[in-house]
């Protein structure tokens, strides 16, 4: 017996639940296998997972205010991989956001918070931007590949930041400890809730969304992306600019990278070091992935994977099993959910051998 | 015995990293002799910080350890929200009250005293010491070790690289390697790694805030070592008894505390190094002497 | 100047080039192997982790050093297969299935380590392989030093050099995996079977790329530690385009890095910070990239990386 | 039916994608020494039936017998192994493999040793016999279409194959390379191979062929003894109704339009190096330029489609140099061009129909304001090309990777000629069309002349320049000779032009 796919038109409302729900169930029957082993119990564990991501109004915002530089890195990745731009430097790009964040809005302008938080805003796209253009000249030039690229720049640029904050950018005032001045009270981003960590980026990154969602569906610049990304030959003949297409998309994809590292800066932390990020550069493109490239399906991919990981990570510490957990709970939500896309994608046929006429 | 109290600790490394291993093992060992139930989280990025000590705050423990450093502020802010818990936290700044209080290794008075053995026993006068990053808790020992070595031996001289991770043992190695090649016949083994590059080479090593000297038989001259042991046990005490302060639990890893202690191997040091190390201690121990702690960071001077 | 006479003029500073080389060594080998087959394998980095793990575990259990590296191979290899059920059979997106596979073997490997070692206070250790010595070659002026300080899984890395090419350019299945690689099409007209051969390719490629994990724990050092692997991965990653996918390029590759790495290291312990430390630390990636631009347009990319193949369907 | 001669019988063969029936219970058997040419319209389901015959593709229902023996279905493997091979449409090789290795590829096993040197002598001793000259260590990648044509073939004779399906070889090779495989394939035949032919160039199909099939819709349309047929009957049967013939008066060329000047254009490959080109392109006229592919057609048509400008001397468009490379100003300026690779700088796949009738003006104000996209305009525009052009899909938003080549071809027709261009590149026109979309081009193509603009056609297919060209120009080794007139030329002489020699 042999298999063959059939793409499929579109899915149904009712098949994209069955599929989510497959995916969801998958993930719970898998998780509970660490979770034995660890001689826990499952379904405590569930419900723990859950609680720990929506259970109280403090994990909701914890969820939220994880979710929201994934909402922005996965924003990058798609935005770039829409144009067939392999964008894996989101990370470096972040902190490079942060850092002129922390450069424009550390003391260096005195303005009123109505203009400092824009201008704060604005100096992390277009640094986060300028870091991804430059591997895209590159590759337009010297057909460099960007993969590797944008890669190895996040090293490069995680190395840069823990040398300036061990030197020139270093806060005189933590007794020796490698982190950069603070941003100035009006540069920060305020709480949406008293008390609870989530904050503006998260409003930020929704707008960012649906102006992306716009872009991409509704203007010549998000006709012409899609062009060059789908074949760069037809595109070129037919007259789309795309150099310039790819440079504007490196613009926005680092852009939009920066300014989750902006929002870690303005919104949570208040200062830049080398360990501003947990990797968010890279979840990003798993976030956009499973969201399919939609921007504003990249909104609940980002809600997902962040409540899959606050979720596990506070049932890990409910349970006194190895916090270790928790990323393994999301790599194995994320491969069911990656293959559950699959099924919504493709239908697939089971072939027998085509029987032979009788008597032939 | 008194009530068993919920004690929680948030590390940002791995248990097994030595610094964090000290803690870990006291607060083990208390909960084995039945005083706490100790629960942990390792390997919490800086951003998962605040969450995961306030999940623990909810839970409702009676004291929560683990290193502000990174995260000062919201640290701060954890302990201001919960005042009934008390907290314990590695910090380079100063405790908060009423129940912010804050520690950290200063071993640097028998991290002095190794340097001593080190400066009395090189032959080729060349020091290699290889560390994580240049961060003040690091720094400090360094400086301490190097001043020990040149209050001995002026000649000495220090080849330092720093690794740029705490975890990379293959890097680490590499690293003492390097400084074997350049001439050092003694190594500092700030980091996992180091004493391994010594014991294959053949040359000696001084040990670091853990005792190794098991592992690499004939290799450890001496080692300065940690023991979070009189810390938390007093503030488990403290915390118990409700005489918990916010005061800085630094100190008890001085000697006069027992926090910290050298060993050495005299067999490979030499009595007359180990006597001049052990009257240098006694001057430490009663005060005498003070080792000066030193944050900034050191750099090679071959 | 003199400084860098010394440096390049010893065997010992060779021999920590060579050393430092060989865990990139077998995971350029191996990304070079799924890459030639037209997978990109970004699990890579996983990968290394849970064959460090594996290897590890297993010969602390009893099971001998080269039973060590059958289980880590095995551990690649069945990371292997999933990434390869993933982006080969049901074609998904290689770059997020990779990044799964590497968040998925990392935690996992960390998990199990935790769980399965759970009162550890200092990281138990194994015996690790020894360097070989064989008599009269080592003895060798210089050659002997810098090359008989390496054990044995060295001389496997350099052997896996040899055995790579020679498959790749000497064999039928070189043949065809070059060719999936290139047009699965080709294969397919040609009665072969794409997906077996990418299948094949992947886990092959990633149970060498445990190798290369499996050399930190048990050659470079003796027990496993959280975050030791840290970035190797990804270095291979580049190095494979850095060396055309040829596999003597990604040997030269490796030992340029693992010289490169040697350097920064000895010049840092012998003249000190003269600048910021990163600054050495960042030279092999900005001269990796400064590489890169330079080779690109000579670079023979595989044309059907990233792309699935379906029986069946236009393409 | 079942004769001993026999060698292949495909049997009430169906194959469904989706609502589409591509085949549709299709019989079909060969005998040895037999040259079969299947014939259809695009999209009749040609291929399809012969990758379901070579395991490419699963049928839905029906048998494969191979002698008598049925096939298992979907496998290439045991159609090779039966002595089935297949020249592919789209080339199957590897280009980064040379034509030895890409011929071995698959035939020993995975870890033989040393069968280079073996295979080399068989394949050597093969193009002896056939005449199909490769250099064999060259990569593929730098192999002209011919050439790679050649290993294709060479590909499924050196599998000493019974049975040789051919899917529209002669498509991207010149007159001279299709006669001389058609000589291989008379000599194969007569050596007892079966033989599958797919074509489009009705003359070809009447010179090889000895029986001919044609499909249309999936189905049987009919079939006839080569002997018997002309092409007026082929067509008739293949389109289900009489093709209009395409008539072309004569030329009243007017002003210059467009001119190239002394051109001279540097490129890594001949394909598209110029030197000293010189002609104009006058309104009123179509101008043909033949030439062995590969001679610098690829220049010309690079700079007429603003992907190029000239390193040396220009090209005058309305008597100004055109200074830069910007095909948007050339289509804003009344230049229409057809590529000469319609699926691969045609079309983007994956967009849809109307997407792509806008694609080369969504920045001007017919389809955007204030850069937000005019959707309505859009589809407006899509539906009454699909109607006046007759493009057969689906619908405005279907994706046009669905499209077959000749639909695809008019899509691209009615998004060039829509604006009335006055100056048409049509690069390769009917590449690859059947008769009926040939003449619907032709037609199309003739009326824009008469209409005012001027037209150069880029063809190899004599036939089809002396149909539509008022005037010749050949290219030769980057150099553009006139010939003149077409009424007072022959093939023999446009031939030897192309060949490099003074008429
Ligand atoms: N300056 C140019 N003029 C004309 N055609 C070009 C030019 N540059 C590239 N092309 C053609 O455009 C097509 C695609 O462009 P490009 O090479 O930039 O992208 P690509 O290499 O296909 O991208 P990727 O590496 O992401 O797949 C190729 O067929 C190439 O030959
Ligand atoms: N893999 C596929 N998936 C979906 N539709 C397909 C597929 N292959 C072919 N088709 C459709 O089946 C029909 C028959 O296609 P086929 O390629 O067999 O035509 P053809 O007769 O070879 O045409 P041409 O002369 O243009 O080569 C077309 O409508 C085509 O779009
Ligand atoms: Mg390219
Ligand atoms: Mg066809």
């Amino acid at each position: 017996m042999s298999f063959r796919l059939e793409a499929r038109a579109d899915a149904s409302i009712a098949l994209k639940l069955l599929v989510s729900l497959g995916a969801g169930l998958a993930a719970l029957l898998l998780v509970a296998i660490p979770v034995l082993f660890a001689g826990g119990s499952p379904f405590t564990a569930y419900g723990l997972i859950i609680q720990g991501a929506f259970g109280s109004m403090f994990a909701l915002s914890e969820t939220l205010n994880r979710a929201t530089p994934l909402i922005l890195t996965g924003l990058a990745a798609a935005v770039a991989f829409r144009a067939r731009l392999w964008n894996i430097g989101a990370e470096g790009q972040l902190y490079i956001g942060a850092l002129s964040a922390v450069l424009v809005g550390s003391g260096l302008l005195q303005m009123p918070p109505m203009l400092l938080i824009p201008t704060v805003m604005i100096a992390g796209f277009v640094a986060g931007g300028l870091m991804m253009i430059i591997p895209t000249l590159l590759k337009q030039r010297f057909g460099a590949d960007e993969v590797v690229i944008t890669l190895l720049l996040n090293f490069v640029v995680i190395l840069l930041v823990q040398m300036l904050v061990e030197g020139p950018l270093k806060d005189p005032l933590s007794m020796g400890w490698p982190q950069s001045v603070p941003l100035l009270a009006e540069a920060k981003f305020d709480k949406l809730v008293p008390r609870l960590r989530m904050h503006w980026g998260l409003v930020v990154g929704v707008a960012a969304a649906i102006l992306l969602w716009v872009l991409v569906r509704k203007t010549v610049l998000g006709f012409e992306i899609k062009a060059v990304g789908e074949n760069r030959a037809a595109a070129r003949f037919a007259g789309i600019p795309v150099d310039a297409t790819m440079l504007k998309v490196a613009l926005i994809s680092g852009g939009l990278a920066g300014l989750a590292g902006v929002s870690e800066v303005a919104g949570v932390k208040g200062y830049l070091s080398a360990d501003l990020s947990p990797g968010f550069g890279y979840s990003g493109i798993v976030v956009a992935m499973l969201a399919g490239l939609s921007p504003v399906g990249t909104v609940f991919a980002a809600v997902f994977v962040a409540a899959v990981f606050v979720g596990a990570d506070s049932m890990s510490r409910a349970t006194g099993i190895s916090n270790y957990l928790a990323d393994l709970v999301v790599a194995l939500s994320l491969l069911c959910v990656l293959i559950g896309g699959f099924f919504l994608r493709f239908r697939i046929r089971y072939e027998r051998a085509a029987a032979p006429a009788a008597g032939a | 015995a008194q009530d068993v109290i919920k004690v929680a600790a948030v590390w940002t490394v791995p248990v097994e990293q030595q610094w964090a291993s000290r803690l870990h093992n006291a607060l083990v060992a208390a909960q084995e002799r039945g005083e706490i139930e100790y629960v942990y989280s390792e390997n919490t990025t800086a951003t998962d910080y605040e969450r995961v000590m306030r999940e623990y705050a909810e839970q409702g423990v009676a004291l929560m350890i683990g290193e502000a450093f990174a995260v000062e502020a919201p640290a701060r802010a954890v302990a201001a929200d919960y005042p009934e818990i008390s907290f314990l936290m590695g910090s380079s700044l100063p405790p908060v009250e009423p129940n912010f209080a804050t520690f950290d290794n200063f071993i640097q008075e028998p991290s002095y005293l190794t340097g001593m053995i080190a400066g009395a026993k090189t032959e080729s006068n060349v020091i290699g010491m290889v560390g994580g990053f240049a961060i003040p808790e690091v720094n400090r020992l360094m400086n301490a070790f190097i001043a020990g070595a040149l209050s001995v031996n002026p000649e000495a001289k220090f080849s330092i690289s720093f690794i740029n991770s705490w975890y990379d043992p293959p890097k680490a190695k590499e690293a003492a390697f390097a400084m074997v090649d350049a001439g050092a016949d003694i190594l500092y083994a700030e980091r996992f790694g180091v004493s391994d590059a010594a014991k294959e080479r053949g040359i000696l090593a001084i040990g670091n805030v853990i005792d190794t000297s098991a592992d690499y038989p004939g290799t450890i001259l001496a080692s300065a070592l940690w023991d979070g042991t009189p810390m938390i046990d007093k503030a488990i005490a403290d915390v118990k008894g409700g005489s918990f302060t916010a005061s800085d639990y630094g100190i008890y890893a001085f000697m006069e505390y027992g926090g910290s202690s050298a060993v050495y191997d005299e067999a490979l040091a030499g009595a007359d190094a180990v006597a001049a190390a052990k009257a240098k201690e006694a001057e430490i121990l009663d005060g005498s002497f003070k080792v000066e702690i030193n944050d900034a960071e050191p750099s090679s001077t071959l | 100047m003199d400084v860098l006479l010394d440096i390049f003029g010893s065997a010992n500073f060779w021999a920590a080039a060579i050393r430092i080389a060989t865990p990139l060594i077998f995971g350029v080998l191996g990304a070079l192997i799924c890459e030639r087959a037209g997978v990109l394998n970004l699990g890579i980095e996983g990968i290394f982790v849970a064959g460090a793990m594996a290897g590890w575990l297993a010969v602390y259990l009893g099971a001998g050093l080269w039973g060590g590296v059958l289980v880590a191979l095995a551990t690649g290899a069945t990371f292997g297969l999933l990434h390869a059920v993933l982006a080969v059979i049901l074609g998904l997106s290689q770059h997020v299935s990779g990044i799964g596979i590497t968040l998925l073997a990392t935690s996992l490997s960390y998990f199990t380590y935790r769980t399965a070692l759970p009162t550890v206070t200092s990281p138990p250790r194994i015996v690790p392989f020894q360097p070989v010595s064989i008599p009269g070659l080592s003895d060798l002026p210089f050659f002997g030093p810098a090359l008989f300080q390496q054990t044995p899984l060295t001389f496997l890395a350099l052997a896996f050099v040899a055995l790579v090419a020679f498959v790749l350019y000497r064999t039928p299945l070189g043949l065809a995996i070059r060719a999936v690689g290139d047009n699965p099409a080709s294969v397919e007209a040609q009665g072969l079977s794409v997906r077996g051969l990418r299948i094949g390719a992947v886990v092959a490629g990633s149970a060498l790329m445990a190798l290369g994990g499996a050399f930190l724990t048990m050659s470079a050092f003796d027990a496993f530690f959280f975050g030791m692997v840290n970035g190797r991965g990804w270095i291979c990653i580049a190095l494979v385009v850095f060396a055309s996918w040829q596999p003597g390029k990604a040997l030269l590759g490796a030992l340029l890095f693992g010289a490169f790495d040697a350097f920064q290291i000895r010049l840092q312990a012998e003249i000190g910070q003269v600048v910021p430390g990163q600054v050495f630390l960042m030279l092999p990636y900005l001269l990796s990239i400064v590489a890169l631009v330079l080779v690109a347009r000579r670079a023979d990319y595989p044309r059907a990386l990233l792309q699935p193949w379906f029986k069946g369907q236009r393409h | 039916m079942t004769s001993t001669d026999t060698v292949l019988s495909l049997e009430g063969i169906t194959k469904r994608f989706g609502k589409l029936t591509a085949n549709d219970h299709l019989d079909l058997s060969l005998r040895r020494g037999e040259i079969l040419a299947l014939l259809g319209e695009n999209g009749a389901g040609k291929t399809t039936l012969m990758n379901i015959l070579f395991g490419h593709y699963v049928q839905d229902e029906g048998v494969v017998r191979v002698n008598g023996e049925m096939l298992p279905p979907g496998s290439p493997g045991a159609a090779l192994k039966a002595g089935i091979g297949m020249v592919h449409q789209h080339f199957a090789l590897a280009e980064n493999l040379s034509g030895l290795d890409n011929i071995r590829l698959g035939t020993e096993g995975l870890f033989a040793l040393g069968g280079k040197a073996a295979a080399r002598k068989k394949v050597e001793q093969i193009i002896a016999e056939s005449g199909l000259e490769v250099d064999l260590d060259r990569k593929v990648a730098s192999l002209t279409v011919g050439e790679k044509q050649r290993v294709e073939i060479l590909k499924a004779l050196y599998r000493n194959v019974r049975v040789l399906i051919l899917d529209e070889p002669t498509a991207v090779l010149t007159p001279q390379e299709a006669e001389g495989l058609f000589t291989v394939l008379r000599r194969l035949a007569a050596n007892g191979l079966g033989v599958i032919f797919i074509s489009h160039k009705l003359g070809e199909v009447l010179s090889v062929s000895t029986r001919i099939l044609v499909l249309r819709g999936g189905r049987k349309a009919g079939e006839l003894v080569t002997a018997d047929a002309d092409r007026r009957a082929i067509a008739d049967l293949m389109v289900g109704k009489a093709v209009a013939e395409v008539k072309r008066t004569a030329a009243t060329p007017a002003e210059t339009l467009l001119e190239f000047s002394d051109v001279h254009l540097r490129r890594g490959s001949t394909r598209e190096s110029l030197r000293n080109v010189g002609f104009a392109l006058r309104a009123g006229e179509i101008v043909g330029l033949a030439g062995v592919s590969g001679n610098g057609q690829g220049g010309i048509a690079a700079l007429i489609s603003g992907l190029a400008v000239p390193d040396q001397g220009a090209v005058l468009l309305y008597g100004e140099p055109i200074t830069r490379a910007d095909p948007r100003a050339l289509v804003a300026a009344g230049v229409a061009r057809m590529p000469e690779d319609r699926q691969h700088d045609g079309v983007v796949g994956t967009m849809s129909v109307a997407d792509n009738i806008a694609i080369e003006e969504v920045r001007s104000g017919a389809f955007s304001r204030m850069g937000l996209l005019d959707r309505k305009a859009m589809q407006a525009r899509a539906t009454s090309a699909i109607a006046a052009y007759d493009i057969r899909c689906p619908g405005p938003d279907a994706e046009a990777r669905l499209l077959s080549g000749g639909n695809v071809q008019k899509l691209i027709l009615a998004r060039v000629l829509e604006r009335e261009p006055r100056v048409i590149l049509a690069n390769q026109p009917t590449r690859g069309l059947d008769v009926g979309a040939q003449s619907e081009v032709h037609r199309r193509i003739i009326a824009a002349r008469d209409r005012g603009a001027a037209v150069l056609v880029i063809s190899e297919d004599l036939d089809e320049l002396f149909a539509l060209a008022d005037r010749f120009l050949v290219v030769h080794a980057g150099e553009v000779s006139d010939a003149g007139p077409s009424d007072r030329l022959d093939r023999g002489a446009v031939g030897l032009l192309m060949a490099g020699q003074a008429a």
